[in-house]
């Protein structure tokens, strides 16, 4: 499994959770404090797991994804 | 100035536009203004130019929209009702600061009306026939001649001011046939360039057309240039002629077909030895009202000559401001003055 | 590391004025990414006109225009015809292209003009608050069908990919969505296809994108994708409509 | 004159109205029985049907939709007109509208035409216009008339003229003109019109011989509302 890396920028995020429920490895989840807008934005909960398929990013309205791979 | 050539106003409109370098025409058919359409769709393609023959008149007003947000120099024309459809268009293009020229040719109305020539318009066309405050630089030719010659400076003003133009004419001067000359182009040298335009953000920021202003003072700000352009406007702009004036106990006013029985009434009592004179807007906004007050500090008597209702004849009493009595002669929906009439009425005041 | 993905160019950096789980944010990303991969920034002229998309021109780093209540196939005409070598693209909404704008779509396309529109059928309004649309399905309910859409009161939903498929002038008109990675690849070709053949001369292509309305549909982001899913693509089915590409 | 249907055809404001008008109080002169058809569809003002009272007067039968519709934007052509060109009795002044489009109208009563016979199709030409400027103009129109109408033209009129301001030497110029444009065509220069008030008789010596049309003297009826006022 390659190795992947997801940077999410938490100030654009509104916590629409569409890049949870497409992540195939269960990486993203709400975090439990909130932006300057008052949301709980994504946040990468299994770093680890992530295989940097980019799927989150594809889903994100808000384009505060981004996504990295290990060549 | 070319050659001399025998034309309908509405031909005359179109040749004169393609000579101001019109590069787009949209129009939507209504009488008494298809010549011009006509006209367009043959001359326009000749000359490689864009002409649409448009689902509708909001269509066609949209249309001039966009060629104008591209910075090219766009018209469409229309008659009354066509012209109340296109009133959204033109407060958008008002809005979003983008010149262009709209033609006119009026018939009567309200509502569907006849095809007979009218006045009906005035209202609308200077005091804006769309939402929001904004003003059109209006033109009201009353010959073939003057049809030509203020195109071509409708397009011209419309750039400088970056504000849609009109030229606002009747069916009797849409029909009609006079001799033509027309004018050699002004040079686009000393207006401002177009760097505000839709061409593509090739090496430069990139640009947007708008007359959305949200966001704290933004529409407020906007209005206020807005301001500043009319005052501008309203410096530079006036146009109007004066015939007998000097010495005119009674002073007419008239404007487009209805100056034309108002020339022949002048001539005719003067020739009776009656001092008559007539001011003649040949810009409708901005309006001569320092004329009309000058005038009215040494003529006795104002007629206000309209073929409609009493429309412009505000305009005149805001000119005079109560120095002198002024009445109006008018009537709507397939009336156009003769000298007779107009000659009767003076006699009548006199 | 490399990179799998990160903001398109087109794009600008400002944050959308859009609802959380909005899929406009979605349709414009992938607009400005096919606009970076045909390498257009430098000729694209955008339209947007009214509905939750008219601050579109906030988000996109290209020439844009403002327009009138479904008037921007018109004024897309205005921009192309007089610059036939731009790009020239419409963004429009199911209440501005199906209702007030339908006559300019509809000439549009059946002219045939070499001209690319989206449009975004989330089956309501959405800036006004969530009023009937002429997408809006049978039974939904809106702020202006309160006891859900009643096809003897209301009339039919409007299939107007099928509708503008049977004009003449159209090369291409397919209907995606964007609930998923998978839907959001397939829907981006068919908005590269639909801007590739614009650059072709191929003529008038459109791409119609079911949407969500979080907001006035009264469900969460991820609710609201399965109620699109249940209830929109059934009626709206996915898939490509018109190609002359294929018929030839 | 011995035809008995006379079609008046042209580029769009070359004076077709004026010149069927002065026409048929021509044939008035030597007929009892003269009808003028408004077959314009296409102009909305300046037309035969706007002057009732004067063809009635003349003792002309004008066959024209009702006056009551004449403001509406309802360009129509009537029923009757059929009926007069069957008529023998009836000497018929077809007034069309302007172009090769204009004379599209005839088309549902081109069979009955040809099938009489005995008519001329004139096509008028006025220099002073913008699209018939020289013979190729005229030549251009006639034939788009042609294709348009599938009548064969039969005569040319020159009408050069420029309203009140029209001299001699502009008569002369169209009359070359329509002449060389009638050569070509194989057909011939029926008339060149002069305005009254250009002293005809003595303008007809100077142009004797010189073309093979005859003068015709031409009366204008058509003004606008301040040039009908001007005789207070």
């Amino acid at each position: 499994m390659p190795k992947g890396k997801v940077v999410i920028d938490k100030e654009k995020c509104k916590g629409c959770e569409l890049c949870i429920a497409a992540c195939p490895k269960k990486v993203l989840g709400l975090s439990e404090d909130f932006n300057t807008k008052g949301y709980r934005y994504s946040t990468p909960l299994h770093p680890e797991d992530c295989i940097g398929c980019g799927f989150c990013a594809m889903m994100c309205p808000d384009v505060a994804i981004e996504v990295y791979r290990e060549e | 100035m070319g050659e001399k050539y025998l034309m309908k106003g509405n031909e005359a409109l179109g040749e004169a536009a393609i000579i101001a370098g019109c590069d787009a025409y949209f129009g939507y058919p209504i009488t008494p203004q298809n010549e011009l359409t006509a006209y367009m769709s043959k001359r326009m393609l000749e000359e490689g130019r864009v002409f649409v023959q448009s689902e509708s008149e909001v269509a066609a007003i949209n249309m001039v929209f966009g060629a104008a947000g591209a910075g090219k120099r766009a018209m469409t024309s229309s008659s009354s009702p066509g012209i109340s459809l296109k009133q959204e268009g033109i407060s958008y293009l008002a809005g979003a600061q983008l010149p262009a020229v709209i033609v006119n040719v009026m018939r009567g109305g309200p509502g569907l009306g006849n095809i007979s020539p009218a006045q009906g318009d005035y209202y609308q066309a200077t005091r804006g026939g769309g939402n929001g405050d904004y003003r059109l630089i209006v033109f009201a030719p009353n010959s073939v001649q003057e049809m030509a010659d203020d195109v071509m400076d409708a397009f011209y003003l419309a750039d400088k001011y970056r504000m849609p133009s009109m030229v606002m004419a009747d069916g009797m001067l849409g029909q009609m046939m006079e001799p033509v000359q027309f004018k050699d182009p002004k040079s686009k040298k000393d207006l401002p360039a177009k760097d505000w335009a839709l061409t593509g953000a090739k090496g430069r920021p990139r640009n947007i057309v708008r007359s959305l202003m949200l966001g704290g003072t933004g529409l407020y700000e906007h209005n206020e240039v807005l301001r500043k352009v009319y005052a501008e406007v309203e410096a530079n702009e006036i146009r109007y002629e004066e015939l007998e004036t000097a010495d005119a106990d009674l002073t007419l006013v008239a404007y487009g077909s209805a100056s034309r029985a108002c020339i022949g009434a002048v001539r005719y009592l003067r020739a009776a030895g009656k001092k008559v004179g007539l001011i003649r807007p040949r810009v409708i906004w901005p309006y001569p009202y320092k004329a009309l007050e000058k005038q009215a500090e040494k003529s006795k008597k104002f007629l206000v000559v309209e073929m409609n209702l009493g429309q412009m004849v505000d305009d005149v009493r805001i000119g005079v401001a109560g120095k002198a009595p002024v009445e109006f002669f008018g009537y709507a929906g397939g009336w156009i003055p003769t000298v007779k009439e107009v000659v009767d009425r003076v006699n009548q005041m006199l | 590391m490399k990179t799998v993905y990160k903001k398109p160019e087109s794009m600008t950096s400002a944050t959308t004025i859009y609802c959380p789980g909005c899929h406009h944010g979605i349709a414009h990303r992938l607009i400005a990414e096919v606009i970076d991969e045909l390498g257009i920034a430098d000729r694209a002229i955008g339209i947007a006109p009214v509905g939750c998309a008219a601050l579109a021109y906030d988000y996109f780093n290209i020439d844009f225009s403002e327009t009138p209540h479904g008037r921007a196939p018109a004024v897309a005409t205005g921009l192309k015809l007089t610059q036939p070598d731009r790009v020239v693209f419409t963004y429009q909404g199911d209440g501005d292209l199906a209702s007030i704008g339908a006559a300019e779509i509809l000439h549009l396309a059946n002219r045939g003009f070499n001209i690319t529109t989206i449009f975004i059928n989330n089956a309501i309004y959405g800036m006004t608050g969530g009023q009937m649309a002429p997408t809006t399905l049978e039974g939904q309910k809106t702020t202006t069908t309160p006891f859900g859409r009643d096809l003897q009161i209301h009339g039919h939903p409007m299939k107007v990919s099928e509708i503008l498929s049977q004009t003449a002038g159209v090369a291409y008109i397919a209907r995606g969505a964007v609930y998923d990675p998978k839907h959001v690849m397939e829907t981006k070709k068919m908005i590269k296809k639909a801007f590739q053949n614009q650059i072709d001369g191929k003529g008038f292509s459109m791409v119609e994108i079911l949407s969500t309305c979080p907001t006035n549909w009264g469900l969460s982001p991820l609710d609201a994708v399965e109620w699109l899913k249940k209830n929109m693509e059934p009626f709206y089915p996915l898939g490509v409509k018109k190609d002359i590409d294929q018929e030839q | 004159m011995d035809k008995r249907i006379f079609i008046f055809s042209g580029y769009y404001g070359s004076g077709k109205t004026e010149v069927a008008t002065n026409f048929a109080l021509f044939l008035k002169k030597g007929h009892d029985h003269v009808a003028i058809a408004d077959m314009d569809v296409v102009n909305p003002y300046f037309r035969s049907r706007d002057k009732e009272i004067f063809f009635r007067d003349r003792g002309i039968d004008l066959i024209a939709p009702p006056e009551r519709i004449n403001a509406a934007d309802l360009p129509t052509i009537t029923a009757s007109i059929g009926g007069m060109i069957d008529n023998d009795k009836f000497k018929v002044v077809l007034d069309m509208g302007g172009d090769d489009v204009g004379t599209i109208p005839l088309g549902s009563i081109r069979k009955r035409i040809e099938a009489r016979g005995n008519y001329e199709m004139f096509i008028i030409a006025n220099l002073n216009r913008p699209f018939t400027r020289n013979t190729e103009g005229i030549i251009q129109m006639a034939d788009l008339i042609e294709k348009m109408s599938e009548i064969r033209p039969t005569a040319i009129i020159s009408n050069t003229h420029m309203k009140e301001f029209t001299d001699r030497e502009m008569i002369l110029r169209g009359a070359e003109h329509c002449s060389e444009a009638a050569r070509r065509l194989n057909i011939p220069l029926a008339f060149i019109t002069v305005p009254v008030f250009l002293d005809e008789k003595s303008f007809r010596e100077t142009l004797a011989g010189r073309f093979e049309g005859d003068v015709f003297p031409l009366e204008l009826f058509y003004h606008t509302p301040w040039e009908k006022g001007a005789d207070l």
